[in-house]
């Protein structure tokens, strides 16, 4: 079995609602050296299989198809 | 019998000398009766489903006495409580199915789900009866806005609500809200849901037939909310927060499968007998199941599905993993259920068989874990009328004269201040997040006194409302719970429709208290009495007791859900002012009445005194008259009287119709207490001029005080008392005040 | 003509969708299952709003993958009239039948209410009732509204003419203050309104019941042009 | 500048409906060896500070308050 870590993130160009949002709190909050916040997705996956290359292959597939929208975001990927 | 439990579980033994069942609720008086049932002691998973199957929230121990009380029939009722929910006939062989239940406890914990799976409760409650929901209500309170911590649960709680409804696809027409210091750190969260239903598919939750297999569908069982039950049944402490294994986490996309498939199922009419998986999850619905049938049931718990590895039997049962539902098929349909479930994509697991043995007989691992007489469980739960007594601060409440507080003469200045408390103000903020139009049906959003939703096909259409005024409650119970269950008739009426039926949710502090107990009866008596007189029986409800925090208890808070029948959707009313030049009409009597007022609260900062009083054969007067009067085709406008009297029902007719009034009151009171005293049984009118005098007539042919006060008139609302200009304010401005507040006080 | 409305699972407008073809030009309509692949009967496809999937991961990205998709694509090629609302806008970004995608709304919160939008385009198959510069009373129920695309796409979308209606008071934060948009031939319409919940007096307003007499009117000029040659 | 890496995912005894979907859709398209999704968030935070110590103190106050809902999630985070 391998495990793998997919990590989905807006694109640079692209405006972060939520991330925006999110800085906008902490900064309401006191947090007042914050000067940046992205918010993206983490996913944990595990794969029934051994084979280092399959997986990533089959993962990149994964990303392109689904787990990401390249419209707007980037992804990347480790295996554990 | 042989026990494998897990090396963590005590066995019986242990549980019996270290006295282990009284952290699970189970008083040692309990646990000697519970050895009886069994002829034995209890072993660690009986022990656990005892105790849920005992616990308030399951049995009503404690509430049960008082519940009797309900008047539960009417020429209407198809089945009152007892099953998921009730159902009210509205004639054509098509009835509404509904009910309310709170979530408070998990909600406090974490308000955002805790919320959520509320909603999702109510949902399966209504679908499993074989009702199609078609609007969803909420009844929440909370402590003062603007501290971060209710900001948070306030957000939250509104942010489930607003994210299961939405998903799964049903409207949330409608609701209210209170902020009250006594609600700090447990807040309420009351849901409440609607459904259609035809008569010949109403469904039951028993467990019929001999030998008959009993089906699991739904998302898999993890170790979630375990004790929720029995959680529900104490007061919120560190420890009780620590005992929570996972908090259950909504799946409304789940539910909505589950709906639809079990709808489907339903509809084939293989249903032998369904029942959702809510409270104390697999103990609560197999053992109830069985006894209304007067069966036992076998289960075989390897075949239950499971979300994590190692889960004990203890675990299964108690798990309330949410969107689960049991039931019941003759062994020759069961390809037929499995397809259906299949085409939604779900998988139903056998889990069980029905016996006729009467009793709950667990199997694990080819060994019997648990063997219990179904009665004991669901029928011997001890009941206990807890001690009452009448609380100090009730007899104070006497000597209080609310009439004499110095006079507030700055009546502009208080109108804004009690349109800007988060009680009084817009909710928009809050149902903007709501999905209330979705099934395309809503005739009247929320905003205004009951929303309105019409039932597809027919010239009929459904008002429905959530009411309950936790400080007239607290002031004088017994009053406080006429007003609750008037105060929604009176919404009911002023949306077109005639009243059918209530359920409700008592929301208590802790019963062990006897000026708690006091509370509750007197409540309870006070609802029952304007039920009977207003021909509104209770078809079913919830019970949430020990509500408190470090302070002490909450408002004693019954929330009425009320649904009314519209005849014809000609008939739909709101609140607004409609047209220039419309006379505005005020029935009923204004007394000096502040006490419990929401003018005492936010203007003079305090609570004390008696609420406004009510007299039942008054209030059905007027009722009857308003709605003969809009069913005649008289009535522009009618908006009940409540939070903030006669000056905030003006202001809200204005604001929701953008048109301004001039009034002008001849009254022997103060001005202060003419515009914000909480006098019960008022409804404001308005009416095009030239069917006011008709409309007087037939008023007080049914024997209603009226008074016409004004006209729908320019762009300011103006009153006048006894000739005296003391008000004069542009609507645009009153709707700001009232529309900014609560955005202001969550800081946006 | 013949309307098809998709399910998915979790579609929840599907009923609204399908109540308002028949009460406003009463033509025929079906649900179509997420599992069919053949929508060759079919003259208009509406792709319903509601949270196909849960709306998990991303609104519309599950969905992309139901069979029937295979088929609306085909029927897209063929120039049928496709129309995508709220979610149904969500699902033909993410299957790239239109351009763009749609974020969280500026606010992170849900907004249910009424909303006034501007006709930009009166000139498609499916406005060609209204008219150029209107503005229409429609409500929106959605958490991601956000309408993006990149600067190209956007200066290609306004030069071809493909934004068809703007909010007039942006809600959610989308560029341009698009609140749909329309495929380079004029026969995909993506909106986050939702014309279907305009279509009676009772439900607060009639101004969506003239996308469905658009489109009904369109075919039917094209079918009897087509009868007559 | 500090920049910093959060990473919140849901606790492992708690539902997560959105993995569970993710998965099923993984499945429907094929990818069948895949045996668990899990999703969380991914945040990157930029602190206007060079204070090591000062930013960690930070970041876990507002994941503490804001980031993560600790009731249902962990977190976790790394300074670049
Ligand atoms: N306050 C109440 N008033 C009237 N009926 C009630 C009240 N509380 C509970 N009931 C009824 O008792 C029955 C059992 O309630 P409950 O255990 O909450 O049902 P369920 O298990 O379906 O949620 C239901 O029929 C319910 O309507
Ligand atoms: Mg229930």
């Amino acid at each position: 079995m391998i495990k793998a870590t997919v990590y989905v993130t807006i694109k640079e160009s692209v405006l972060d609602p939520q991330g925006n949002a999110v800085q906008g709190s902490l900064h309401a909050m006191g947090f007042s050296d914050v000067s940046k916040v992205r918010i993206g997705k983490y996913l944990e996956v595990e794969l029934n299989t051994d084979d280092r290359g399959e997986a990533e292959e089959q993962l990149k597939a994964m990303c392109e198809k689904l787990l990401a929208n390249t419209v707007v975001e980037d992804y990347r990927f480790e295996l554990n | 019998m042989t026990q494998q439990l897990s090396a963590k579980e005590p066995n019986a033994e242990q549980i019996a000398e270290q006295q282990l069942y009284k952290q699970m609720g189970v008083t040692d008086e309990e646990y000697g009766k519970i050895c009886g049932f069994l002829g034995r002691k209890p072993n660690y998973v009986e022990i656990g489903v005892f105790s849920v199957m005992w616990s308030e929230h399951c049995s009503y121990k404690n509430s049960k006495v008082v519940l009797k009380k309900f008047p539960v029939t009417g020429p209407r009722v198809l089945m009152g409580p007892g099953e998921g929910a009730g159902i009210v006939d509205i004639g054509d062989n098509q009835a509404v199915v509904f009910k309310i239940e709170s979530h408070n406890h998990p909600s406090a914990v974490e308000p955002y789900q805790g919320a959520a799976t509320g909603v999702g409760g109510i949902i399966r409650d209504i679908f499993s009866m074989g009702a199609r929901p078609v609007a969803l209500l909420n009844s929440l309170r909370f402590g003062k806005l603007g501290g971060s911590r209710v900001n948070y649960l306030f957000e939250n709680v509104v942010g489930g609500i607003a994210g299961y409804g939405n998903c799964i696809g049903i409207p949330t027409v409608g609701g209210e809200i209170m902020f009250d210091e006594s609600y700090e750190g447990n807040p309420l969260v009351n849901a409440m849901c609607v459904g259609l239903i035809d008569h010949d598919k109403i469904q039951k939750g028993v467990a019929q037939g001999v030998g008959n297999p009993v089906f699991y569908v739904g998302p898999a069982t993890g170790r979630d909310g375990i004790h929720g039950a029995t959680f529900a049944s104490e007061e919120i402490s560190e420890e009780s927060e620590a005992k929570r294994t996972a908090v259950q986490v909504g799946d409304p996309f789940m539910e909505k499968l589950v709906l639809e498939a079990c709808l489907e199922l339903i509809d084939s009419g293989i249903v032998v007998g369904i029942q959702d998986m809510g409270a104390a999850g697999l103990t609560c619905s197999s053992a109830e199941m069985a006894s209304k049938a007067g069966n036992g049931m076998e289960l075989y718990l390897d075949e239950v599905p499971q979300r994590e590895e190692g889960m004990t039997p203890y675990e299964m049962m108690l798990s309330e993993s949410q969107e689960r539902m049991l039931f019941v098929v003759k062994p020759e349909h069961e390809g037929q259920a499995k397809a259906i479930f299949e085409r939604w994509g779900l998988h139903c697991a056998k889990v069980g068989k029905v016996t006729d043995d009467g009793r709950l007989r667990l199997v694990h691992r080819g060994e019997v874990v648990g063997d219990m007489p179904v009665t004991a469980l669901v029928d011997e739960v001890p009941m206990y009328h807890k001690p009452s007594r009448e609380p100090e601060y009730y007899r104070a409440g006497a000597s209080v004269d609310t009439a004499a507080y110095p006079e507030t003469t700055d009546v502009l200045g208080a109108l804004k201040q009690v349109l800007a408390s988060p009680t009084v103000a817009s909710k928009e903020w809050v149902y903007n997040q709501y999905d209330y139009m979705v099934r395309t049906s809503t005739a009247v959003r929320p905003g205004s006194d009951a929303a309105v939703v019409t039932v597809p096909g027919t010239r009929k259409a459904l008002a429905m409302t959530t009411d309950c005024n936790g400080r007239f409650v607290y002031l004088d119970p017994e009053v406080g719970g006429r007003i609750a269950v008037s105060e929604a008739a009176r919404n009911i009426v002023c949306s077109g429709a005639e009243p059918l039926a209530i359920t409700d949710n008592l929301n208590f502090g802790s019963p062990e208290k006897p000026e708690i107990f006091w509370q509750l009866e007197k409540a309870v008596d006070g609802m029952a009495e304007a039920c009977r007189e207003l021909n509104a029986p209770v078809i079913g409800g919830n019970v949430s007791l020990y509500n408190e925090n470090a302070k002490g208890a909450i408002y004693p808070t019954p929330v009425v859900g009320m649904v009314g029948l519209l005849t014809d959707i000609d008939h739909i009313t709101t609140q607004s002012f409609k047209r220039e030049g419309d006379v505005i009409l005020l029935l009923g009597d204004t007394k000096a009445e502040l006490g419990g007022s929401e003018f005492q609260s936010v203007v003079l900062g305090r609570v004390e005194g008696r609420p406004p009083q009510l007299d039942l054969a008054v209030e059905k007067r007027l009722l009857d008259g308003v709605l003969e009067a809009i069913r005649g085709g008289l009535v522009s406008s009618a908006h009940d009287l409540s939070e903030g009297g006669l000056a905030v029902a003006l202001a809200e007719c204005c604001m929701s119709g953008q048109l301004g009034a001039s009034v002008s009151l001849d009254t022997e009171l103060r001005a202060d207490q003419a515009l914000f005293s909480e006098s019960q049984s008022r409804i404001l009118l308005s009416a095009s001029p030239d069917k006011a005098e008709e409309l007087t007539e037939l008023l007080r042919t049914h024997g209603v005080p009226v008074r016409r006060i004004g006209a729908v008139q320019g762009s300011e609302l103006a009153v006048q008392v006894n000739g005296e200009e003391i008000l004069r304010s542009p609507v645009d401005e009153l709707t700001r005040i009232w529309k900014d507040a609560i955005p202001c006080l969550m800081n946006v | 003509m013949n309307f098809a409305v998709l399910v998915f699972p979790g579609s929840n407008c599907d009923l609204d969708c399908y109540k308002a073809v028949e009460e406003t030009i009463g033509q025929k309509v079906d649900y179509v299952w997420h599992t069919e692949t053949d929508l060759s009967k079919y003259d208009c496809i509406i792709v319903p709003g509601g949270f196909s999937y849960g709306d998990y991961l991303r609104c519309g990205a599950i969905a992309q993958f139901a069979p029937v998709m295979g088929a609306l694509s085909e029927a897209a090629k063929q120039g049928k009239y496709i129309l995508g609302i709220c979610n149904g806008f969500q699902i033909l970004t993410e299957a790239r039948l239109l351009p763009g995608a749609l974020l969280r709304n500026r606010s992170l919160k849900f907004l249910c209410h009424q909303t006034p939008l501007v006709v930009a385009n009166a000139n498609t198959p499916f406005t060609s009732d209204y008219k150029e510069g209107e503005v229409i009373d429609i409500p929106i129920a959605h958490g991601e509204g956000n309408y993006y695309c990149d600067e190209e796409t956007l200066k290609e979308l306004q030069e071809t003419n493909r934004i068809v209606f703007r909010y007039a008071g942006n809600p959610n934060g989308s560029v341009d203050d698009i609140a749909g948009i329309c495929s380079a031939d004029g026969r995909i319409l993506g909106m986050m309104p939702h014309p279907e919940r305009a279509v009676h007096e009772l439900l607060g307003s009639e101004d969506g019941k003239r996308m469905f007499t658009s489109i009904l009117k369109t075919w039917r000029d094209q079918h009897d042009a087509a009868a007559v040659r």
